[in-house]
């Protein structure tokens, strides 16, 4: 299905271009230091081909932001096992596979901030929406509180949460057409759109390429208003899924 | 006393399914509560949220059918169910946060007969892991914890204060047991159920906080 | 296209009836002195039948949240002329056809308050979301921060808004299935969707209804989670439009 | 001096467009902001986001055209580019609120030397309607204002200090008048272009603020 084009002029001439051919060219903004927010959950929406090429730039001191820190030696907990990584904000640390960062943090070499998982997207979310920040019940009384305000409303206890911005997202979508209009495949969306929100600077990697006009303006999750760059990788089996796999 | 073995697993997952009322959505976290969607009762219609932005989740699908984009918050594979829609994790936690969950049901570590309950990290460990809880127990209308009713060692579960980390305050519902069914209410604990072989009596022993017994305590339909 | 059915047990018998075919019936819930969330902007979105519905229960002191306090004598327009309204929080109070509220405003018989408008959506989908508020940079230092707490975060100054949830939500939908899952036609949504969330209880009324299945689950604007009662009304022209209509 | 006309409201809106970089993201307000989308520079790739949730406004369409789900938020009908997505008001003010915005062309009653500007409620009236300016203005790059130089009976709009009541504080970026184009920068403002026919003499006349006036001063295209 295509849409009408309003005819509006120059859009294809010079459009902004976001594709990129190469993984290490497209990762060439990311600094030692930055504050990175890695999409997935599970096996699910990994940029796993972003990752890879973040280790092989050995990047420095990066903060991670992701739901977990890692299983096995993928993923996050690749960027750990080679050094990346500084610190750690994520909502499970502690998996039964995640032993890099086990290591690492019994060790000190990495430091750790516990969000709970909500308040990890709605936090990010506020930061993409230029929000300071939110007023959460998730967590009141407990050790997450602490050395936080609270805020009352009425007779209820909040904590208020600050905005967490990224200085880069990696993410991963199913299609993306020339604007950088993102969809997603099932259910791997997870922190993905959000974290698209939410950064300085999104690099995206994708299933394939679709035409302008081919997503319907109502079914685009992420507008590519917050896609800054692409690489169209294809769609490959995650590296530490051990099933059957079907394309 | 000690011999008795109580319910299996399958026995409490299918006792906690019981309680799940036609209409509503349910939240599973890990472990028993992933079981209890085995033991629906007939004819009740209950959407699950899994909180990776899946409202709709339906059963684990043929081996040959699974898809590593279809997969539970337990990392477990999972179907759409027809009407299924998927969100995003802010918006999947609206859903869980904003009080749209009928129920959830998780584990514990411990619960107070306040409705406190600890379930994210040990005492003597440096970490735990949160993921969800804290936002599924604070938004959810009820929640039903399922656990054993002692540790290891016989220490009970059932406290009048935590000495566990806390996950959320005052949000318990009901606990159920391989021994016992307990409800959590404005006058504390309340023992509704027992396990066939078992007498109140054997609760209250393994409570370590007041367990009010009515007259008219039941059996678990095991 | 439809997706496969995971089997769930007895869900097509036994699923929570949310059609309606009266709009009176569908509105027995609200009560005098709510706050109902009413969608559209412009022209587009307006549940005009629902609005007319309840002109007719003859509902009175109810607190209205809508962008604007209406146009002429429709949408939320009608609701202040027939008495219905006790205050309106909304982010366009005085537009050029708006004289029904400013007649009444200025007679004393209507409260107002003024948010900007993407202060309005957003504390609607805190109170959807749990959340107490929000931290807001929107209007610091003007009279919409008069009353209200500031909250710093680092040296930028925020206000402390919070969450706007509604009893009802009157809202307006393109397609529905029988879950109550929403998509909305073209540029529609507007607050619709996040009026969803922020009610207790949503009332829709909707052009048409498809079969479960029918809607792909990730094109699904509004989760029929969301979703309390809904009324098929047909596509119709609004009532204050002029021009040309075509189906 | 009075007799001059100055710019129309097109030459105006012709002259705010010529700001407008390839590949940017902006909003327009009502009046003459809407009207600056007529007259992109050629081979410009310019997207335009209406506050209803559109990002990827295209022109008006022919009569028989008009859909009445298909509006701005000046409620114009409009189109939408190839590449357009739509969203819901909570993440449209996502887009503005949260930085995307290249520039936003905003109407104002004052604009002061500060970046301060006034354009949502009379001073002398009960009530006024903000819609979205103060999220627009507070989280987009750059804010054009389009206005007059002064009010009808003369009183400069550029001010040292509002006295009409604020909508965003030190946001604008340059002002924009039939007489003038003025930048607002950490010195105050700075005259940058005079329309034909008028000296910078004219300007500062109809000024209420210092005005730096450098030797470069430009003749605006009209």
């Amino acid at each position: 299905m295509r849409y009408r084009s309003g005819g509006h002029r120059g859009m294809q001439q010079d459009m902004k271009q976001k594709k990129f051919d190469s993984i290490d060219t497209a990762l060439d903004r990311l600094k030692d230091g930055d504050t990175v927010l890695v999409g997935g959950f599970g096996l699910s929406g990994i940029p796993e081909k972003l990752i890879n090429g973040v280790c092989e730039r050995g990047l420095r001191d990066l903060t991670v932001v992701n739901n977990s820190s890692g299983a096995g030696r993928f993923g996050v907990a690749r960027l750990l096992e080679k050094g990346c990584v500084a610190k750690v904000i994520v909502s499970f640390p502690w998996g039964r596979e995640s032993d890099v960062f086990k290591e690492l943090y019994k060790a000190g070499k990495v430091d750790l901030e516990i969000v709970p998982q909500g308040i990890l997207a709605e936090r990010m979310r506020a930061a993409g929406a230029g929000l300071g920040g939110i007023l959460s019940p998730s967590g009141v009384g407990t050790q997450i509180a602490e050395g936080k305000p609270i805020h009352m409303v009425g007779n209820q206890e909040y904590i208020v949460e600050t905005a967490l911005p990224g200085d880069v997202a990696l993410i991963k979508a199913h299609k993306v057409d020339p604007r950088g209009n993102l969809i997603y495949r099932l259910a791997s969306q997870n922190m993905n759109p959000v974290m698209a929100m939410a950064a300085k600077h999104t690099i995206v990697e994708v299933d394939a390429e679709v035409a302008l006009g081919d997503l319907a303006p109502a079914e685009i999750i992420t507008p590519g208003v917050f896609v800054d760059r692409y690489v169209v990788t294809g769609r490959y089996k995650p590296e530490a899924w051990e099933g059957a796999w079907h394309e | 006393m000690s011999e008795r073995r109580g319910l299996s697993r399958e026995q409490i997952a299918k006792r906690v399914a019981a309680e799940l009322e036609d209409g509503w959505l349910v939240n599973l976290g890990l472990g028993i509560p992933t079981l209890a969607v085995n033991y629906i009762p007939e004819g009740r219609d209950i959407l699950f949220h899994s909180e990776n932005g899946i409202i709709g989740m339906g059963p684990r699908p043929a081996d040959e059918d699974v898809d590593t984009d279809l997969m539970s918050a337990g990392k477990g594979p999972i179907t759409l169910i027809e009407g299924a829609a998927l969100v995003h994790h802010a918006d999947s936690f609206v859903v869980a946060r904003g009080g749209r969950l009928d129920a959830a049901i998780l584990g514990a570590y411990q619960v107070a007969d306040s409705g406190d309950f600890a379930n994210w990290r040990l005492p003597d460990r440096h970490v735990g892991g949160i993921g969800g809880a804290m936002d599924i127990a604070v938004g959810a209308q009820r929640v039903f914890i399922t656990m054993s009713q002692t540790d290891k060692d016989g220490t009970p579960k059932l406290v009048e204060d935590l000495t566990y980390p806390l996950t959320t305050k005052a949000c318990v519902t009901k606990v159920f047991t391989e021994m016992a069914v307990i409800a959590v209410t404005d006058q504390g604990f309340v023992l509704e159920e027992v396990a066939p072989g078992f007498t109140p009596d054997d609760i209250v022993a393994r409570t370590a906080a007041s367990l009010i017994v009515p007259d008219d305590v039941g059996t678990i339909a095991a």
